[in-house]
């Protein structure tokens, strides 16, 4: 099991902690500064969501190794009002909405793999995963 | 992707450098022959602002942290803008999804509301029906009944495109399922009435006309529901004579009636239906007269009766330059005998 | 979009120089924010590049004049980023009229092809039908015919989207003017069969399979025109036993005929019925096998009717991603006594 | 009656010859550097039609003085083989598929006004005016 770091996001100035957390630990393991980039944004709109729309929630980051890939993975988690109608958050164009998780489109697309899963009034579980080209 | 960036790379550095100390028209032109085929290449603001960064740094490798301190931070305020060019992609395919679909559909709807025109001696059809979008609103529908008897139905949807298509095939199966050549015009609209009622919501409705020609007796039998007046152009007079007829649209009233009309018919005399994209042609911001439309059709009334409204539909279609605002369908027939 | 720039200037150009001087984070964040405002007032790349261009120069007065023009190029090659991105815009109004279209189509086929479940004592009755686009090109519907006989249809157009609604609605109106409850199975389909083959284009058919559930003798009788094979749950061994059934889908042969299957349904059997869109879900580019499909089933399979096909669908589609390929159609009849 | 510079369009060479003089114009009556590039990249797009599909054809340029504002006028004339569907070769997204006109909508973009005539088997004329903002 690798050790994950996880910052919890309670107010705003969290969401900068956890881009921070993100963006160190990418660079580290040897993304480039437009991956740098990229998994810093992803983490802005996890971290917004729950800081949104969550009463607790934390942002966590791990190191993943395949045979032939390394990569970074995250995960969202909070204890929000989960998300009703994920297909129709998972469209694309939703993005100039608003809303709770209308920048997971954005995500998926700046990460490489993407899952979510969500329940009404318990919760809604992240994960994005970033390989290093 | 990759190899797009790689491949041109070098390329950037060298434009790049020729600017730099000739700032020559030539490498900018240069630059957008590459940046079109970046873009082509879905490669993204921020790489571009990558590949110019890694450029500068070949270029100048004493280059001061500053520069490439500050050129970090534009290229992390471009990520967005990447995320907002890859949409363009996304919608484009969605866009062309949906084209693509109501093509076929329309196609489909084509052969679903198809009719043809009866062949009988002594009467002479002519009919044309151009939806203004991909999906026509307009129906029409010819049956041959015994003793020489034609039905004609004629109708318009109250909206256009797909939700009106969809109207008209409930019609279409509807009056399919009805002894249409016995049953009388108040008696089809009548029912047709029923169905509309309970399956379209409340802001669609119909409007319809329904008559039979009856040859051997010379009569028009006729019923209305809030359709575009008909005329009977008189041989006799050389005159147009508007078909007056009352009776509620369909959809509206649950039990709605509908009165019968006739008309004799003599020989030589035009029975003409249409809807209202024919009759609110438009030129430019006015609407034509309806003396404007008798005039055009008394133009072309000795031609055979397709030639005729062939003829007349060019001549509107050219007066709205090609581009019809609503969809427009003429029937005429001519007593022969 | 002037005003938002100006706006904006001040606070770039310190975000940048406090970057520049910390390395912080925190105005990272805060540039995102503010690129986030410029996409949405429609601020251009070109103009970031000019504004941050700006900022430098008030920062570094002395900067180098190559500093300079090495950010003019790279603004020149941001002009045609731009202009994609303009088309953002215009092609979310294109897609919204037709999305508009689409969906006032998809209400009225709502209405047009609803169902009822039947609510009957002894039997328990799930179905979920979820179209993959807007418009569903699946068809489902019940008939309470008398001795609490249940009739069943569930039908798939190959083909997705508007065309297939179009072709389902005839399907409806054809299947309304049956005396459905009396008719049996492989009768319907008979007819069906020949509406179809004379409406629709030979590129188009249907797979369709219907059934009568009749309680008091415990018994099920189906046809099928090649449509994806059902399953019954047999209680007591606790297996899934596939309805094996042949059929030629409707439209292709004028006279097509059909068998009529029957087979004993006991107490706490299930009956299943789908389409392919259930059977043939995609797990990324791997179909999953029909074994997997019924695993799933097993899971809810203690589950009330309704909860066991809509725990079914949510398993699906997250399986996919949440974007259907196919319109997902699933039924579910337990016999409960 | 402003004086008037043209560029005639036979070879690629002179697509960065109207580039340059629109440019210098441009610049001259007061354009910033972002409207500069744009009318570069308008200039490209008109000549590069000519030099594409036309025989002959020329790009001219002059200053245009209204009471309240000040801006560049471009035409483009060809005696090429004229567009047939105007509106169609309008449409956005046109861009993509290449072909006579096919960067029109992006000239109309960058520009101001836009206003195209054409016949076919004669040839097509194209005025754009940028305002000075
Ligand atoms: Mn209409
Ligand atoms: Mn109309
Ligand atoms: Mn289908
Ligand atoms: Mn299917």
């Amino acid at each position: 099991m690798n050790p994950r770091s996880c910052v919890n996001i309670h107010k705003e100035w969290d969401i900068v902690g956890a881009r921070q957390l993100g963006r160190e630990m990418a660079k580290e393991i040897g993304f480039g500064t437009v991956d740098q980039a990229r998994i810093a944004t992803a983490v802005s709109e996890l971290a917004r969501n729950i800081y949104l729309y969550a009463e607790n929630g934390q942002v966590c980051f791990e190191y993943i190794y395949t045979n032939s890939q390394k990569g970074i993975l995250m995960i969202a988690v909070d204890t929000g009002p989960g998300i009703k109608d994920i297909s129709s958050v998972m469209q694309d164009g939703y993005t100039t909405s608003g809303g709770l998780g209308a920048g997971l489109p954005g995500v998926k697309r700046l990460m490489d793999d993407f899952d979510i899963e969500s329940t009404v009034g318990e919760g809604t579980k992240i994960k994005a995963i970033k390989w290093i080209r | 992707m990759k190899e797009t960036i790689e491949k041109n790379s070098i390329k950037y550095q060298e434009l790049l450098r020729k600017y730099i100390n000739t700032q020559d028209e030539k490498a900018l032109y240069d630059l957008e022959l590459i940046s079109k085929a970046f873009i082509k290449k879905n490669i993204l603001p921020e790489e571009l602002i990558n590949l110019h960064i890694q450029a500068m740094e070949n270029i100048y490798p004493q280059l001061m942290d500053e520069y490439k301190l500050s050129m970090e931070f534009l290229l992390e305020a471009t990520v967005f803008y990447g995320l907002a060019l890859q949409e363009v992609d996304y919608l484009r395919q969605e866009k062309n999804v949906l084209t693509a679909e109501i093509s076929v559909a329309a196609n489909m709807q084509k052969t679903l509301l198809g009719t043809q025109k009866p062949e009988r001696n002594g009467v002479d059809i002519g009919v044309i029906s151009v939806p203004a979008h991909q999906m026509n609103g307009d129906y029409h529908h010819f049956t041959a009944g015994s003793n020489g008897t034609i039905g004609i139905a004629i109708a318009d949807v109250i909206g256009k495109g797909i939700p009106a298509a969809l109207c008209m095939s409930m019609i279409k199966y509807a009056i399919d399922s009805y002894p249409e050549a016995t049953m009388s015009p108040n008696k089809v609209l009548e029912n047709l009435n029923r169905v509309v009622e309970r399956n379209i919501d409340s802001s669609m409705f119909i409007t319809m006309c329904y008559a039979h020609y009856l040859p051997m007796e010379s009569k028009l039998r006729l019923s209305s529901a809030g359709h575009e007046p008909g005329y009977i152009y008189r041989a006799e007079t050389e005159e147009f004579e508007e078909i007056r007829t009352k009776g509620i649209v369909l959809g509206v009233m649950p039990d709605a009636e509908y009165r019968e009309y006739e008309l004799n018919i003599n020989k030589d005399d035009l029975i003409i239906f249409l809807t209202d994209g024919v009759s609110e042609c438009r030129d430019g911001d006015r609407f034509i007269e309806t003396e404007e439309l008798l005039e055009v059709i008394r133009k072309y009334i000795d031609l055979p009766a397709q030639e005729l409204v062939d003829n007349v539909y060019q001549y509107f279609e050219k007066l709205q330059d090609f581009q019809l605002r609503d969809d427009f369908t003429l029937i005429v027939l001519r007593k022969e005998v």
